[in-house]
C-alpha cells in the first residue's frame, strides 16, 4: 500500500480524474449532474490534498467543495425550477 | 513603541469592530440611531488616526512598519505580516477615509428610507475597513484578503436595494467580473510565490529586481489584469457602469471615486515596486496605450448614455484613464518627465475622487427628491433645487478641465508630461476627450438643471442638510484643490511621488538597513520633486486651452446641428421612434427634444463607431468574461515579447 | 468573432501556462524560503505542533482575521440580497408606478393553495433515521475538529462547517418547518458578530500585554501536545470555530428559507 | 509536479470556457467555483516536495522525515472560503434575478447595456 502511495501513478491517476471530471463539467448542459460533477471535482481535489500531505487542506475541501457547495447550488436549483415551473 | 506606531492597525480595526458592534446589536430595531453613530464614530476615528500619521509620514518621510504578532523578520525573510505604510499608502488612505466619513454623514438621510440598515452600515464599515487594510498593508497575499472583503461588500451594497431589477443583475456581473479579477490577483501571487518563496511585497521586489523570469512574466500579466479589472481599464471596465448606476448614491460614490483608487493603487505598486519597472520603454508605451483607449471609450459612451449615474460612471472610466496615463509617463527613463507625470496622477486621484464624490453625491440628492435618475424624464430642476445645481457646475467645470478649478491643473500636468515625453498624439486626444467631458457635462447639466420642469416634479424639494453640507464639503475641497494647487503639492503629492520612486527605502525600512543594497547592485536613483517643472502657471497657456476646448465644443456642436438640418436621417437605425420627429415620422404623438438629446446628431453622424461600442457592451455577461480574458491573453503576449 | 477571441484567448493562456508548469517545476522547493523558518518557530514559539494551524492562527493570524471577515461580508451580502425591500415613502414618479399596479388574479391564488397543499410531504423514514444517527456524529466530530485544531489536522473553519451541517441534515430529515423551529436566524447572527468580535478581542490582547497586535501572549501555558497548549491558538479556534458555524448555518437557513417564502406571506 | 501545474491549469480554463460560453448563470457560477478549484490545485502543489510528510509534529516522526511547505496550505484554506463564500453571494443574486426577470438565462438577463 504504501509503495503505491509513493509512486506518482495515484497522483496521475487522480488529476485524469480531476481533469476528466471537470471536462463532463463543461459537457453535460442539464444543471443538476453538472453540480454532481463539480462536486465530484470537489471530491477528488480533496483526495489529490490528501495526498499532497495537506490534510487541513484536504478536510476543509470536502467539507465545501463536495457538502456545502453542492447543497447551496442544489437548494438554488430548487427554487428555480420551481419558480420556471410555476411559469 | 509609541503610539504612532500602533496607528495603523488602529485605523484598519476601528471600522471593523464597529461593524460587529452593529451586527451583535442588529436584533434591537430601536437601535438604529446608535448604529448610526457607530458608523460615523468608527470612520471618523480610522480618519483621524490616519491624520495623526500625516506628521511623521507626509512631512518627515518616514515609512511607519508593523509587524502583526511581532513577527519580525528572521534571518532576511519575512515570517509573519507586516502593514507598512509609506507616503503614497499614507496619501490613498487619506483620499479613503476623508470621503467614507462624508458618506457615512450623507447615507444617514439619504438611506432613512430602506430596511434593513443595520446590514447597510455593517457592510458599509466592512467596504471601509477593507479599503484602509489594503493600501496600508505591505504583503502581498492580505491584499487579496482585503481586496476580497471589498469586492464582497461592494457587490452586496450594489445589490442592496433588490426591489429594482437592475441591482441584481449589476451585482451579478459585479460578481462575475469581479471575483475574475481577484482570482487573476491570486492567481499572480501563487506565481511569485512559487518563484520567491515569499509573500512580502519589499521581499518580493528586492528578489525579482530585474530578474524576470517566465514565471513572473505570467504573474505580472495576471496581476495587470486583476487590478486592471479594480481599476475598470478599458477591456475591462463593462462592470462598473452597471454597479454605480444601481447601488445607493452614497454607496456609488465610494464604488467610483474611492474604490477605483484602490485600483490604481494595487497597480502602481505593481509596477513601481513590486516589479520595478522605472525607465522601461516597452512597459510605459503599453501603460501609456491602455490609458489613452481607456480615456477613449469611456467618454465615447459617456456621451450616448441617458441615465444620470451610468453617465457619471463611464466618465469616471475615462478619467481614470488619465490617471494612468499620467502614471504610465511617471515610468519614463527622463527622470523629470517621469516625476512631473506621476504628480499629475497623483493629482487627477485626488481630484477624481473629489469631483466625483460630489457629482455622485448630487445624483443622489436628484434621486431622492425625484425618484428617478433618467435624465429623459427629468428637467428644469435648478428652480427646484438651486443649491444642487451650483455644485453640480463647480463638479460639471472641475471634471471638464477649466481654470481655476481643479481638474485644469491636474489635466495640465498630464498634458505636459505627455508630450514632452513624446507622445503628442496622447496630449492631443487628451485634450479632445476634455473637450467631450465638457460636452458631457453639459448634456447633463441641460438635462437635468435647465429646461422644461416636467409637471410631475413640481412638489421637488431642495435636499436636507445633512447630504447639503456634505455635498458643500466636497465643493470646497474641489476649489481649495484648484486655488492652491501648491501647497497641496508641496505636503501631500511631492512626499507620496518621493515614496514611489524611493524603493530603497521601502525595502530597508522593511528588513535591515543596506539590505536593499544587497540585492541589486546599482542604487536606483531618486529624482528630484520639484513642483515648478509644471508649467499651468503661464497665463497663455491657459487661455490657449481654453480656446482650444471652446472651438472643441463649437464644432462638436456644430456637427450635431449642422446635421440636423440636413433632415436625410436614416430612420432604420434602431434609436428608437423618438427621433421620427425629424423625419417627419408621426408614430410617438409627442416627443420633445430635450437635454438628452444634445449630441444624438453627433451620435447619428458616427453611428458606425458609436454601434461598434454599444455591441461590445452587450450586457451579456459571458461577453465581459470574454472580454477580460482576452485582456489577460494580449497582456501576456506583449510581455512575453518584449521582457 | 467572439467565439474566436475566446478559442484564441484560452488557447494563448493554455500554451503559456503549460510552458510556465515546465518552468515552475524545475523552481526549487518553496520550502527554503519563509517555510522554513516558520516552522522552526513553531513549538518553541507558539506552542501548536500543527504547523498549518500554527501559521493560520500565529503567523498569518491576520489572513484569518480577514478570511473570517470574508465570510461574514458574505453572509451578510447574502441576508442583504435575499430580504424582502421595503422603502418607507415614496417620491413623485414612484407615485404613479404604484398606483399601475394590479392586484393578484384568482387564477394565482388557487396556485398558491395549490401549492401549499404540496407543501406537507409525508417524510421517508430511512433519512429520517440516518438523520438521527448522524446528527449526534457530526456535531461531535466538528466539536472535536474546533477544539483539536492545534494538534491534529482541522480547525476552527473545518469544524464549523460540520457543524453547521447539522442545518442542512435537519433540513433534508424534517423539513422547513423543523428548521425554523429549532434555529432562530436572528439569534444565529448575532451569534456570529459575538464570534467575529471574540475573535478580534483575541488578537488585540496582544496590544493589552505590550506587544503588536496578534501578538500570541499566552503561548507558554501547557504542554506542546496537549489540549490546553499553544495559547491564543487555542482559543482563536474556538472563537473562529464559533464564528464559522454560525455564519454558515445562518447563511443556509437563510437559502433554505427562499424555498418556502412565498407560503409564508 | 508538472502534471499537477498542467491539470491545475487545464482545470482552470475549463472554467473560464464555462463562464465565456454557458448562458446558464448557475453554469457561470459552476465555472467560477471550477476556477477556484484549479487554483486551491495549484497552490498546494506549489509547496509539496516529494517524499514529504505532513506539517503536524507527531511524537512518531521519523528521523531525517521533512515537512511539505505549511504556507500554501495555509493560504489555500483563505482560498477555499472565498470560494464558498463567491458561490453563495452569487447563488442568492441568482435566486432574486429568477424572482424579478423570470429566467436565469444570460442572454436574458441583459437589461443594462449600452
Amino acid at each position: 500500500m504504501s509503495a503505491l502511495f509513493n509512486t506518482n501513478f495515484l497522483n496521475t491517476l487522480i488529476i485524469i480524474g480531476i481533469v476528466v471530471s471537470a471536462i463532463f463539467t463543461v459537457i453535460i448542459d442539464d444543471i443538476l449532474p453538472c453540480v454532481i460533477a463539480s462536486s465530484v471535482v470537489g471530491t477528488f481535489i480533496a483526495l489529490e490534498f490528501l495526498l499532497l500531505r495537506a490534510p487541513d487542506v484536504a478536510i476543509a475541501e470536502g467539507a465545501v467543495g463536495a457538502i456545502l457547495t453542492p447543497f447551496i447550488f442544489v437548494i438554488t436549483l430548487k427554487k428555480v425550477n420551481e419558480k420556471e415551473g410555476k411559469g | 513603541m509609541n503610539y504612532v506606531s500602533s496607528l495603523p492597525i488602529i485605523a484598519i480595526i476601528t471600522p471593523f469592530i464597529g461593524a460587529f458592534l452593529i451586527g451583535a446589536i442588529s436584533s434591537n430595531k430601536k437601535l438604529l440611531p446608535a448604529m448610526k453613530g457607530i458608523a460615523i464614530v468608527s470612520s471618523l476615528v480610522s480618519l483621524v488616526s490616519l491624520l495623526f500619521l500625516t506628521k511623521p509620514i507626509l512631512l518627515e518621510g518616514k515609512v511607519a512598519t508593523y509587524w502583526l504578532g511581532n513577527w519580525m523578520p528572521q534571518e532576511q525573510m519575512a515570517i509573519g505580516i507586516g502593514l507598512e505604510v509609506d507616503s503614497f499608502g499614507l496619501f490613498t488612505g487619506l483620499i479613503i477615509t476623508f470621503s467614507s466619513f462624508l458618506s457615512s454623514i450623507y447615507s444617514v438621510t439619504y438611506m432613512k428610507e430602506d430596511n434593513a440598515l443595520d446590514k447597510y452600515y455593517t457592510l458599509f464599515l466592512l467596504l471601509l475597513g477593507s479599503m484602509i487594510g489594503f493600501v496600508l498593508t505591505g504583503d502581498l497575499f492580505n491584499m487579496y484578503v482585503m481586496l476580497e472583503i471589498m469586492t464582497f461588500a461592494a457587490i452586496s451594497l450594489t445589490a442592496f436595494r433588490n426591489n429594482i431589477y437592475k441591482s441584481l443583475e449589476a451585482g451579478f456581473k459585479y460578481i462575475v467580473i469581479g471575483s475574475l479579477g481577484s482570482t487573476l490577483i491570486l492567481l499572480g501571487t501563487v506565481l511569485i510565490y512559487a518563484q520567491t518563496a515569499t509573500l512580502n511585497m519589499a521581499q518580493i521586489s528586492a528578489l525579482i529586481h530585474n530578474n524576470y523570469t517566465p514565471v513572473t512574466i505570467l504573474a505580472l500579466a495576471f496581476m495587470m489584469a486583476g487590478y486592471g479589472v479594480k481599476a475598470f481599464l478599458v477591456p475591462c471596465h463593462t462592470w462598473p457602469p452597471d454597479a454605480h448606476m444601481s447601488a445607493p448614491s452614497s454607496v456609488s460614490m465610494l464604488l467610483s471615486g474611492v474604490m477605483s483608487k484602490t485600483g490604481i493603487y494595487g497597480f502602481v505598486r505593481l509596477l513601481y515596486m513590486i516589479f520595478f519597472s522605472v525607465g522601461m520603454a516597452k512597459m510605459e508605451l503599453l501603460i501609456i496605450l491602455w490609458g489613452t483607449l481607456t480615456m477613449i471609450v469611456g467618454a465615447s459612451m459617456a456621451i450616448i448614455q441617458t441615465d444620470f449615474k451610468r453617465l457619471l460612471a463611464f466618465s469616471s472610466v475615462s478619467q481614470i484613464g488619465y490617471i494612468i496615463v499620467a502614471f504610465g509617463v511617471g515610468l519614463s527613463s527622463k527622470s523629470s518627465i517621469g516625476v512631473l507625470g506621476t504628480l499629475g496622477g497623483l493629482y487627477h486621484m485626488i481630484n477624481h475622487a473629489s469631483f466625483k464624490c460630489l457629482l455622485f453625491m448630487c445624483a443622489g440628492a436628484v434621486l431622492h427628491a425625484t425618484g428617478t435618475t433618467d435624465i429623459t424624464k427629468l428637467g428644469g430642476l435648478s428652480k427646484k433645487m438651486p443649491y444642487t445645481t451650483i455644485l453640480f457646475l463647480i463638479a460639471a467645470f472641475s471634471i471638464s478641465g477649466l481654470p481655476p478649478f481643479n481638474g485644469f491643473v491636474s489635466k495640465w500636468m498630464i498634458y505636459q508630461a505627455t508630450y514632452e515625453a513624446g507622445y503628442a498624439p496622447v496630449t492631443i486626444i487628451a485634450l479632445i476627450v476634455s473637450v467631450f467631458t465638457l460636452a458631457y457635462m453639459m448634456k447633463l447639466a441641460q438635462s437635468v438643471f435647465f429646461g422644461e420642469l416636467p409637471k410631475k416634479l413640481e412638489e421637488v424639494k431642495e435636499v436636507p442638510l445633512t447630504m447639503s453640507i456634505t455635498m458643500g464639503v466636497f465643493a470646497l475641497a474641489c476649489l481649495v484643490e484648484g486655488l492652491f494647487p501648491k501647497i497641496i503639492s508641496k505636503y501631500l503629492l511631492e512626499p507620496a511621488a518621493y515614496s514611489i520612486y524611493n524603493l530603497h527605502n521601502y525595502i530597508d525600512v522593511m528588513f535591515t538597513k543596506g539590505f536593499a543594497e544587497k540585492m541589486f547592485k546599482n542604487k536606483i536613483p531618486i529624482p528630484n520633486m520639484t513642483y515648478e517643472m509644471a508649467g499651468y502657471w503661464r497665463p497663455e497657456a491657459w487661455f490657449v486651452l481654453f480656446i482650444v476646448i471652446l472651438i472643441g465644443f463649437i464644432i462638436g456642436v456644430g456637427i450635431s446641428l449642422n446635421f440636423v438640418k440636413k433632415n436625410n436621417i436614416d430612420t432604420t437605425c434602431n434609436f428608437g421612434d423618438k427621433y421620427g420627429v425629424f423625419t417627419g415620422g408621426e408614430k410617438e404623438e409627442f416627443a420633445p427634444i430635450a437635454g438628452g438629446d444634445l449630441f444624438w446628431g453627433l451620435r447619428h453622424n458616427l453611428k458606425g463607431y458609436f454601434g461598434f461600442l454599444e455591441k461590445a457592451h452587450s450586457g451579456v455577461v459571458n461577453d465581459y468574461v470574454t472580454w477580460v480574458i482576452s485582456c489577460t491573453a494580449v497582456l501576456s503576449i506583449y510581455l512575453f515579447a518584449v521582457l | 468573432m467572439k467565439k474566436f477571441l475566446a478559442w484564441f484567448s484560452l488557447s494563448i493562456l493554455l500554451a503559456f501556462s503549460v510552458y510556465v508548469s515546465f518552468v515552475m517545476a524545475a523552481l526549487p522547493s518553496t520550502y527554503n524560503g519563509i517555510s522554513n523558518i516558520i516552522v522552526k518557530n513553531t513549538i518553541e514559539r507558539t506552542g501548536a505542533i500543527n504547523a498549518v494551524t500554527a501559521i493560520v492562527f500565529d503567523f498569518r493570524g491576520y489572513d484569518t482575521l480577514g478570511e473570517s471577515f470574508v465570510l461574514f461580508t458574505a453572509v451578510s451580502g447574502s441576508a442583504v440580497i435575499l430580504r424582502n425591500y421595503k422603502k418607507n415613502s415614496v417620491t413623485p414618479l414612484e407615485k404613479d408606478l404604484k398606483n399601475s399596479q394590479k392586484n393578484k388574479s384568482n387564477l394565482e391564488i388557487i396556485k398558491e393553495i395549490d401549492k401549499k397543499r404540496d407543501s406537507i410531504i409525508e417524510r421517508d423514514s430511512i433519512i429520517v433515521s440516518t438523520a438521527n444517527l448522524v446528527l449526534p456524529i457530526s456535531l461531535s466530530l466538528g466539536a472535536y475538529v474546533i477544539l483539536h485544531g492545534h494538534l491534529s489536522p482541522g480547525g476552527g473553519f473545518q469544524g464549523g462547517v460540520l457543524i453547521a451541517g447539522a442545518v442542512a441534515i435537519v433540513f433534508l430529515a424534517y423539513g422547513m418547518d423543523r428548521v425554523s423551529k429549532v434555529f432562530n436566524a436572528e439569534r444565529i447572527k448575532v451569534y456570529e458578530s459575538v464570534g467575529a468580535l471574540s475573535f478580534l478581542l483575541l488578537g488585540t490582547l496582544g496590544v493589552v500585554y505590550g506587544y503588536n497586535f496578534f501578538k500570541n501572549v499566552i503561548y507558554n501555558q501547557g504542554k506542546p501536545g496537549m489540549l490546553y497548549s499553544s495559547g491564543t491558538i487555542f482559543w482563536m479556534n474556538f472563537a473562529v470555530g464559533y464564528k464559522v458555524l454560525a455564519g454558515i448555518g445562518f447563511l443556509l437557513i437563510t437559502m433554505i428559507g427562499t424555498l418556502n417564502a412565498e407560503e409564508k406571506e | 509536479m508538472l502534471i499537477n501545474y498542467i491539470g491545475a491549469f487545464i482545470v482552470m480554463i475549463l472554467g473560464l470556457y464555462i463562464m465565456m460560453s454557458k448562458k446558464n448563470l448557475i453554469k457561470i457560477v459552476i465555472g467560477m467555483s471550477l476556477v477556484d478549484s484549479g487554483l486551491n490545485l495549484l497552490l498546494v502543489s506549489v509547496g509539496f516536495r516529494p517524499g514529504g510528510t505532513a506539517p503536524i509534529f507527531i511524537t512518531d516522526l521519523k528521523p531525517g522525515a521533512f515537512f511539505v511547505d505549511p504556507v500554501p496550505q495555509a493560504l489555500t484554506l483563505t482560498s477555499i472560503v472565498i470560494g464558498a463564500c463567491v458561490s453563495a453571494l452569487a447563488l442568492s443574486l441568482i435566486i432574486k434575478i429568477q424572482e424579478k426577470y423570470g429566467t436565469i438565462d444570460a442572454d436574458k438577463v441583459r437589461r443594462l447595456r449600452g
